[in-house]
């Protein structure tokens, strides 16, 4: 099994989330981020006093999936997510060990 | 249809703060009261208040986190640019002269105002703060209309809009309406400015909705509010100022005035309870959102009709309110598919038309010296629709004449990519944490 | 004791905007006074400020986010209803006749209520203003209860509740108090609802907590408040409306107005003091949330003896108010293990009960025309404890009732997975972001 | 200069709320007034509601999250013990009693203060509402200062700082100016606080930021406040409150407190725009911070000559406002180096100091009794300037020997770990979630 | 070692951070989250506009342990986080090549 | 390719910023979160309810690079975060096994 994790700009979730129920991944996990990177993020004024604000505000989706769709998801989320702007975000795939679903004690592939 | 309605203004008694006027004059000092006084300087307070922070908190309380600070902009910029043009040229232009179209800049930068002048429409407190009085009603109206293009707006553009919808919507309508201008000789009743405040902002705010567009995500996003908890601090804010908003536009302390500010009330408790009623009935929750935007609908719709009706009428023009209103935020949005951010045309913009007809309907002569259909009187409410069409016709019109002129210098949208990020960033460079 | 109850009353000339009165008639247009007309208005519209939006930032600032827009609907709705009802018939049954137990339905509906008549209770204002100032004192009573039963209690059992709670706890209450009643005739001391709001709302709100139980967690999750800037927003809001709810108790804009808010803010002041100071004896920190807890027990707790109290004995009974209603909600409430969320009793019953025996103790001619214990006229803090009895159990007994018979017809608590969910969602169907 | 001085004093004919007066006497019952008496009971309510919650709002709208609830704390405890101490013998050493240092101890408690009594300095209303008015300029002084030393100073330091403050420099300066002292005998023009209030309070803060030092990460580390919001909502009710601040100093409901206003509200605007517009302008948008600061600034600047000059004056002097405490907030505070964390020196201090100059030169005799520089009188304008340097001076050495001794007893600064965590967890054990 | 990744009903935080306590872990960084999955969403209204919510509120538990313990502290995060209701969340076990303990420097088990 | 977590004190962020630019990182992603460890929380009181509140705020901090300089990056971050106190949190190196670029499509070391 693997974890997929994407970083994606925020107004794509819904998006992503669509295109994985297409290919049949129905479970994710998400959080809100702060990403650095080559997007220029803005300047913030309060009073004078002036803040760069480099981190802006992304999505982490993390995805546990068999291995071998892991391919299959990496390219639907990179197909939904892209914008052709810079800030698109990454996809990273790690492995997993183990997987359970607490409710039931499933195991590995049964508890996706 | 004119001389019809002619005849019935003559037998209107004009009634109320605000009636058929010549021009200020220098009074004895005897005639200003220091009670009404008190009063009035208290009511022009709560009238500010409903501005800011009220309505920057009702409305930014209805928008994504990204736009919270932009739209407090919003009343902010308002109150302090309107305020500027009504002491130049706004409240003379108004309420000065009885001209059927427009009063006179003889009191342009308040030129001739003095410690004991008065304005005929209020004979018992100083010009001045008549003039202070009447111009947060300027401020609240041309706040209002921002709701409609919350979330997309540039500053800019609504900058300029506002001014020039101040000059050539409110101005006028005020004048007509209660500067004794052509609606004003015609005995149409507004008590408080379900023409001149409500329906006006509403249209405005309607057609500025219509030819910005639509939000991007409106109908596929979710662009649910971020923190509704302001929305209702706004709404109280609102409530408890409007005792003034009504109230004060007795002109005096006194039992008309009481009489308007218990209808007041009653309509808006009317109202939230309607609105959260439908929503149970029809959503199975009733939501605090439903019952605020209830109570603002109650509040909007009797305004005009508050110092005319009896008490009690509150609760029924109250619970009209709230159910029209609910229909128009809901059903009527969508059959025109128009994108009207927080509702001001559903909530403020019918409820407006809808209270100054109802107060054709139910104006009772014991309360405001008028009579209403009610009590036999039915020319009153053809001069109610009279009233509302003119209204209707002329912010629509206007508001979309101003609308493209602006557009011809700065465009009125902010970018795709400042829409994404909002406006707090993009317009104002801060934002909320 | 009756009898030498009834002599005490005799000798306690009855002061202040609530005595013994008959109906109201129309009065001669000439007592209605301009002044105290405006000083009235404006003191309803900071009694209503009061609850929205006040007491409804005040408790939706101590509880968990999930619910913060549910305890807002609870003011919300108690707004809206009781005021219908209190122009229906809550006035009438309070103020119009004065029956010993209950008045007349003479006004149901404001029914004869014109621009002059004026009620024999506040003779230079219109009887239309007395009228809603009432109302907004049944308002934030029937609000406080809320706070007991938060986080937990459906809201639809919660609505009926109220209703019911008004019309057979703080209906007979008030005639009784105010509105000529027993209690009245007997010259308990009350000056601006000691009992009849604080007492009875804190009472009622006790058995409201114990019948439900407690909130799941209690005691071993972290319940802590998710934003208590919104419960300062909220304290400030309702100090400064209380100088309309105790100034304006004086019915009039004078001296009296006057003494009564220096008390009221300098109770308010050595409450808050005392109950930080407390806390950083004890507890090593001064919490905000105990510096405007103490501030709150002390606006309760002069209430009832605010008119009838020297100024700077405000100071002494906000230090008692501070202590005894700390002890209240950190000592009593956990050796009787009951949870009262917000502390409606700890903070407003026994505020109200103290204020009412301290008002007996301290009463002073010079400020309120009856003397107390320190002037030599012990009986009057027996009048107190009398009034005390009575209004507790009454609330309490009466309270029990209504609450078992509005659990024969709908759940009064929500489902265990709603209550986890949060009453936003699970009641309303919207929530914070 | 002080035999000129002193010339121009006599020629200068005291006006307002506040003039040379003797010791309060018991009056004829006839002299109070209700309507003045109305009006003063809610402009003193509207003032408290400028400390809480307005600048409890407005300050903590501007610190991080972690110390939001610390922030407030501090307006609140100084509401609390200001209020206290004033009625124990601030208002007697300020306004009873007119020797040219300080008043006498003849009021302590409000000793001998009855129901009819009054004070010369307001013939129209009881004496206890003006002790109860002046109370609440007391307090919001005392809060104002908190400002400067935001996100560091430890609980203890600011309380016993604040009552030293408050003994050793606004007691003074309040009689100086205003209770007879040295300065109202030479005919100091400060209608509702330039020096007194803002001036005083800037030039502690100020004084305070040095001796405390930067906060840490100034300059290095994002300070950005956590929720602006907040402070908009602060700027709305110090906006509103501000008609009761600058309104209620003519100690009437007259004409004179209505031009007041008026110049008051228009000053708040102009100095929103040009702080906005200079924001755009240099740095390409215009900020909500930017204008609520605009606005306080105008509010600020135009205090001391509201009741002198003419309204239109307003305008001139709310742009003058926004442009210099822009440039004391961004170059100034820059250019000295010192952390005042929220521009209590540069938008009070600069603001009071200018305003007192300005009325100088703006006084009118139509409006205010006294005539200024561009009527011909430069006198009024010398003794404007000596107003300043000693209250600049009277401020920041005492409040700099006050600070020393202060910190001879308890740190003044938490400590580096406690910054770091936020005041809200280490002051007061309490925190936003 | 491993890193325990658990995504559970935010109320059970509490019972898994006390029962891992019991079997001697002390550490643990927590997240909040979102999760998509099985369990139904809530709708809200806002006159009129309908949102589905389909992500609920979730907490992210991550807990670096030995090797040899990761079974058992799969176990009682199990056991202490399991309502048997939908949506009680799921376990994640990935491999950790290197841990540190940024204060001392020290490295591997050590540094748990 | 490693996925160096951080967990650190929140006030050190610019500091661990500055550090990994430095040495050429030019890309990370930080999530607020709650740590339990052996740092001691604080005690909150609510009108007598007393909460000790053992979950402080750290930052989380994620960072994708490639293998041979992942030694390096650990260590300019302990440096960067330490202050030599208590709870100056962790780093864990975990592997990846792929990284994509979103708005390219760039694999591995080049997605970086
Ligand atoms: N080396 C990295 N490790 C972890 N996250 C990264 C890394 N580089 C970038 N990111 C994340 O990806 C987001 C987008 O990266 P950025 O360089 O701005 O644009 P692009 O994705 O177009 O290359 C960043 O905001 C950050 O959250
Ligand atoms: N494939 C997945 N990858 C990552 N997280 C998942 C995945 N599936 C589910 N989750 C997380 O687990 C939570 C619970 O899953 P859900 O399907 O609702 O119920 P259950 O745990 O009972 O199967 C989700 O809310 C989500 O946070
Ligand atoms: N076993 C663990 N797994 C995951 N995170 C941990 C673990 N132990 C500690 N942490 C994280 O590291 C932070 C610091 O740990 P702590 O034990 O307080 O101090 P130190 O880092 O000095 O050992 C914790 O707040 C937590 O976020």
């Amino acid at each position: 099994m693997k974890l997929v994790v994407a970083i994606i700009k925020p107004f794509k979730l819904d998006e992503v989330r669509q295109a994985l129920t297409a290919i049949g991944v129905h479970g994710m996990t998400v959080t809100e981020v702060k990403g650095y990177g080559r997007q220029k993020g803005h300047t913030e004024i309060y009073r004078g006093a002036e803040y760069v604000v480099n981190f802006l505000p992304k999505l982490r989706i993390e995805i546990a999936v068999a291995s071998d769709i892991a391919d299959k998801a990496v390219g639907v989320i990179t197909a939904s997510a892209r914008t052709g702007q810079i800030g698109d975000g990454k996809i990273f795939v790690t492995p997993i060990d183990h997987a359970l679903r607490i409710r039931t004690g499933e195991t590995d592939s049964d508890a996706l | 249809m004119a001389g019809l309605l002619r005849r019935a203004a003559a037998m209107a008694a004009p009634i109320g703060l605000v009636s058929i006027m010549a021009s200020p004059a220098k009074a004895a000092g005897s005639e200003i009261n220091a009670a009404d006084t008190a009063w009035m300087i208290v009511a022009t307070a709560l009238v500010l208040m409903m501005t800011i922070p009220g309505l920057a908190l009702f409305y930014s309380g209805m928008v994504r986190k990204k736009n919270v600070l932009a739209t407090m902009a919003q009343s902010l910029a308002a109150v302090a640019l309107i305020s500027i043009l009504w002491v130049a040229f706004g409240y003379s232009l108004c309420f000065v002269g009885d001209g059927p179209w427009i009063g006179t800049l003889d009191r342009w930068f308040l030129a001739g105002m003095t410690m004991d002048s008065i304005n005929p429409a209020a004979k018992t407190i100083p010009e001045a703060l008549f003039m202070l009085y009447q111009m947060t009603f300027a401020i609240i109206t041309v706040a209002l209309v921002a709701g409609s293009v919350a979330d997309r707006m540039r500053f800019s553009a609504y900058l300029l809009f506002s001014v020039a919808w101040f000059i050539f919507v409110y101005i006028p309508l005020a004048h007509w309406v209660w500067g004794g201008g052509f609606l004003n000789s015609m005995g149409v009743l507004d008590f408080a400015g379900g023409l001149v405040v409500h329906l006006s902002a509403g249209t405005g705010g309607l057609v500025a909705a219509k030819v910005m567009g639509r939000r991007h995500g409106y109908g596929t996003e979710n662009l649910s509010p971020f923190d509704l908890s302001l929305a209702v601090m706004g709404t109280g804010l609102l409530w408890v100022g409007w005792f003034g908003f009504n109230g004060g536009s007795a002109g005096a302390a006194n039992s008309h005035a009481v009489m308007a500010i218990i209808a007041t009330h009653l309509a808006a408790c009317a109202g939230a309870l309607t609105w959260g009623a439908i929503e149970w009935s029809t959503r199975r929750k009733p939501s605090v959102l439903g019952m605020i935007s209830g109570a603002v609908a109650g509040l909007g719709t009797i305004t005009p009709a508050s110092g005319f009706v009896a008490p009690w009428h509150g609760i029924v023009i109250g619970i009209i309110a709230g159910a029209v209103c609910y229909w128009a935020c809901t059903w009527l949005k969508h059959r025109f598919n128009y994108d009207d951010s927080l509702d001001v045309f559903g909530v403020h913009g019918i409820g407006g038309l809808t209270g100054t007809l109802l107060a054709g309907v139910f104006a009772t002569s014991a309360i405001g010296g008028t009579a209403g259909l009610f009590e036999g009187h039915p020319q009153q409410l053809l001069i109610q629709v009279y009233g509302v069409a003119v209204t209707f016709v002329w912010s629509a019109g206007v508001s979309f004449i101003l609308l493209k002129l602006v557009g011809l210098f700065v465009p009125l949208r902010v970018s795709r990519e400042h829409e994404l990020e909002g406006l707090d960033i993009s317009q104002h460079g801060e934002a909320l944490q």
